[in-house]
């Protein structure tokens, strides 16, 4: 069992006042709040290894590149990848859907030939195939959802064309929390011979993931969601996919050799990764990933679990206050509106009782459009978060509800 | 009372009772949406101008107490006057909402100036310029107003 | 006058020992050392202003974004720009290289037509243009260079034809410091019409640089060289063109309204941010734009001409140390070669007496083929450094060479 | 004596002065190049085999001491070999110098293990093991091998 008060503690970000309250963080699939190892291990590589990586001999450019390949191996551990080598920094999910829609999708799509997203997307999810099909005349399918805010399977198979020639889905929605059953998802993409991208932003901050046993062919990781710095991500693809598509930005280290008539791209990861990268912050990721390995994920899990339950017996006592969206395998999160208050007007009352939620789209309109809102109010939670918090949150919307009446 | 009621209580939550010129009416010469981008509030403004006089006003949408409230004083404020002064106005508002600045009344505002303690709630500014942006907007036969 | 000591003890990298023997950091070309404001305000970030940014309405995302706009204003003054939001942050120049390419410079070129570069490029701009001309069969033609490392500046109004739809030159060269006659560069350019951006990763270190004197269309800062955290830098571009041009990543932020039929584009900058940024990044950048300017470009730019008249006297006294570039204004940075010694041998050997220098080609191969040189000894100073640290090194090169007596 | 002088003074220096098969060949059957994309070491290496024996073996190339003499040592070593046995000599030498282990010295390799000092300078191992991957992808057919 997890020892949710240890754990708090090394948050340094979790123990500060809000308009004089206890700070109250459920704004988690946001941003999540850093450990101190995080920022420990930031703070190693700017004081004692403040080095470019890969290029240099002298000593501080080796233990900073040690640093940020050990980083590397944090996370493919984490995700259970065949090798680091799979694993390619980036900023974040946004990044890692732009690269792949430029790169793998790019080189395979022509007219008429059919993307595959879900209508539970995030926009990261959906706007970069936009472009891509604009590009490339290529369509956007969406597979719908139902009144739970699940996906409909059902009709996957009629989905997946012969004109299909990439599925790109969401592991976790950030909106609903709905977990997609995403191994079955593949399988049944693979069996019409359609690679797949599983958008992992909300799922590596609360699920073991294993990127081998969903058979996946690209899994994206948005490193500020999963306790790591802002900035850091990784892109996990299938070593055979990144061997043969073609580079995304050029510049410095993707190369091994420039001429100005010709240029021979380095060895993968390299191959995508030009340019100074942002070292702090994936040497701050990979300390993320062996802290989330250190309480164990099937803990962090279990504490979800709890955390969910108690939260939604206690959401449900606010008058006239309706969840939105009620999958049955869901994560910490929770989206609702309340009778006549505006979701806005809602986080800024309760911001001044120290709660912090989210309001509006969560940049998924789409899900928004189906439930015609305009958008809801999200509170999600961390492992870290405590049923004492769910009974301020609560107390705080009856007080907003009051102040309307 | 704190500014959290005095913004509620006084301001905002009579005009989100009574809102003055709510609802799409049967016709109009201008109009825009105001979308506010980062949280998807949006607000119709539909003017009537005839010989440079905006002789009615209206707005609907979905959005938040603040910008209603905001959106329903400013029809009540704007209706009868010169397509140049709306503008004017327009301009001395976002002057008294304009983050950073320490104008707390401009005269020529009247009721509007009890706007003013929205800037104690940064992030809510943009919800009261909204439908003021979408009423420029309109006068200058742009579509859509945003307010990044 | 810049007193030396006391901006010393604010940089900690600078205080280590290596191989036992004090840090002589001479690699700053490749990335700067922090001082303690930026580590500090990254710290502060994580630990009081914790949240994701422009999209909340709790008061912690509130601050947090008051930083980080804070920080582009601050870049906005260091530069000169019109204002903030002509910058756009990005991960460092290579970004900000393929971000023009992919958006400007390749929704306006077709078949036949020309993009300008010099022989200086770093590859980071080189290989976007490559990658552009594979993609839209467009050429790419090159101011060529003399023995002293200056562009041949006599030639480019001829390079400068009616197909030239773009320019983009390096401000200073990394690899031989050579700091080029851009504003000129950039008038004849604009005399025929012909957009320019300057690649100014070693430039804003050591230079005042004033965009709007310039008059360049774009113009590129790496956070990491001048100072600031890893992952960070800004994108300078004129206003009618950051309007004007595609947007580059899909995802959150950029868009004000997504559909799956179609989507409305927020307003610049946030156009171009697509996604969560760096936002610890950006703010560290802010400090580190803040303290830059807190001692004085003009003071930088003096102590940058002491110590490079007090390195290059002593390096020629080193016996058989031939110097790879010798333009008349350049920064404080040497390329070097030793008679019968490569370069990494004599990485290798001196760092063993705490001198960490650059060896290779620096991301500049071209250079070194003209010179008929695999590579170089790259010594680069800032304003931290002494003369103090000249003399070991040239001592330490003395020892490699007796080693291989 | 310190590593760096072990290192220096032992085992490259000599073959620097001495390089063993050094220069391009007037024919080979079999040829590579071995590329350093980090550092921009370059180093040729061709082969002549004939019925599965590497009968002649050279490099060239413009590389740090380290390299010019493990591609000195290693022409000496793997002259003669079968192609079978060059390559398994390949794999034991990178057990050798594979950053993280612990071998220290590899029976089938007699004087080549002197190279193992170049561990203790972890940027430079694959300065020492760039001509074997090239000789390795010439045998293999490959016109490049890179260390990435
Ligand atoms: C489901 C989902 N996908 C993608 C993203 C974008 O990730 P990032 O912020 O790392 O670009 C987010 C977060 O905003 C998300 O919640
Ligand atoms: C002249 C020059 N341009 C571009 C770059 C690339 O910059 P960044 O590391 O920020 O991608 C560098 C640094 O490596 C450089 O020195």
């Amino acid at each position: 069992m997890l020892n949710n008060k240890n754990y708090r503690d090394q948050f340094p970000g979790l123990h500060q006042e809000v308009h004089g309250k206890p700070l109250v963080y459920l704004d988690n699939a946001a941003t999540a709040q850093r450990p101190q190892v995080v920022i420990d291990a930031i703070n190693d590589y700017y004081v004692n290894h403040n080095a470019n990586i890969h290029r240099g001999v002298h000593s501080l450019s080796e233990s900073a590149t040690d640093l940020y390949e050990n980083a590397r191996k944090s996370l493919a551990k984490l995700l259970n990848a065949p090798s680091e080598k799979d694993l390619i920094f980036v900023r974040g999910c946004t990044e890692a859907v732009n690269l792949v829609a430029q790169t793998f999708v790019r080189s395979r799509v022509q007219k008429g030939d059919e993307i595959l997203i879900s209508h539970l997307e995030h926009h990261s999810n959906i706007v970069p195939w936009q472009l891509l099909c604009e590009q490339t005349g290529a369509v956007l399918k969406v597979i719908p959802m139902n009144d739970a805010g699940e996906l409909c399977l059902e009709q996957l198979d009629d989905l997946l064309t012969d004109k299909t020639k990439f599925m790109s889905v969401v592991h976790v929605s950030n909106a609903l929390g709905t977990i997609n059953p995403v191994k079955e998802m593949v399988a049944k993409a693979h069996a019409k011979g359609v690679p797949v991208m599983l958008d992992g932003a909300q799922a590596t901050p609360h699920l073991k993931v294993d990127v081998q046993d969903l058979d996946c062919d690209f899994y994206t990781v948005s490193g500020h969601k999963m306790y790591g710095p802002t900035g850091s991500g990784v892109l996990y693809g299938k070593a055979e996919h990144l061997e043969a598509m073609p580079p995304y930005h050029g510049g410095g280290e993707m190369i091994s050799k420039v001429t100005f008539e010709s240029t021979v791209y380095n060895a993968v990861p390299a191959k995508f990764e030009a340019g100074t990268p942002n070292i702090a912050g994936g040497i701050g990721l990979g300390a993320a990933a062996e802290f989330m390995m250190s309480i164990g994920l099937e803990n962090i899990e279990q504490r979800d679990a709890e955390l969910k339950s108690y939260a939604e017996q206690a959401l449900l006592t606010v008058p006239g206050l309706r969840l939105v969206g009620n999958a049955k395998h869901k994560s910490p999160v929770f989206s609702f509106v309340i009778d006549g208050i505006h979701a806005h007007d809602i986080g800024t009352i309760i911001d001044h009782h120290g709660v912090a939620i989210r309001t509006g789209h969560h940049c998924t309109m789409p899900i928004f459009q189906y439930f015609g809102l305009a958008g809801s109010c999200r509170a999600s939670f961390a492992f870290y978060n405590t049923e004492a918090e769910v009974d301020v949150l609560v107390g705080a919307l009856k007080k907003a509800i009051a102040m309307f009446e | 009372m704190t500014d959290l009621n005095k913004l509620y209580k006084q301001t905002i939550l009579e005009h989100n009772r009574n809102p003055r010129n709510f609802g799409k009416p049967e016709s109009w010469t201008h109009h825009a949406e105001g979308l506010n981008a980062i949280c998807g509030d949006l607000v119709n403004v539909y003017l009537t101008i005839e010989e440079d006089v905006i002789s009615s006003i209206a707005y609907d949408g979905e959005s938040c107490a603040i910008s209603m409230a905001s959106a329903s004083m400013m029809t009540e404020f704007i209706k009868n006057r010169t397509v140049k002064d709306a503008l004017e106005k327009f301009e001395l508002f976002c002057q008294l909402m304009a983050k950073g600045s320490d104008v707390k009344h401009i005269d020529d505002l009247a009721a509007l100036n009890h706007l003013v303690t929205v800037k104690k709630f940064p992030s809510r500014i943009k919800s009261a310029t909204l439908c003021w942006h979408a009423m420029a907007a309109a006068i200058n036969g742009q579509a859509t107003a945003t307010t990044e």
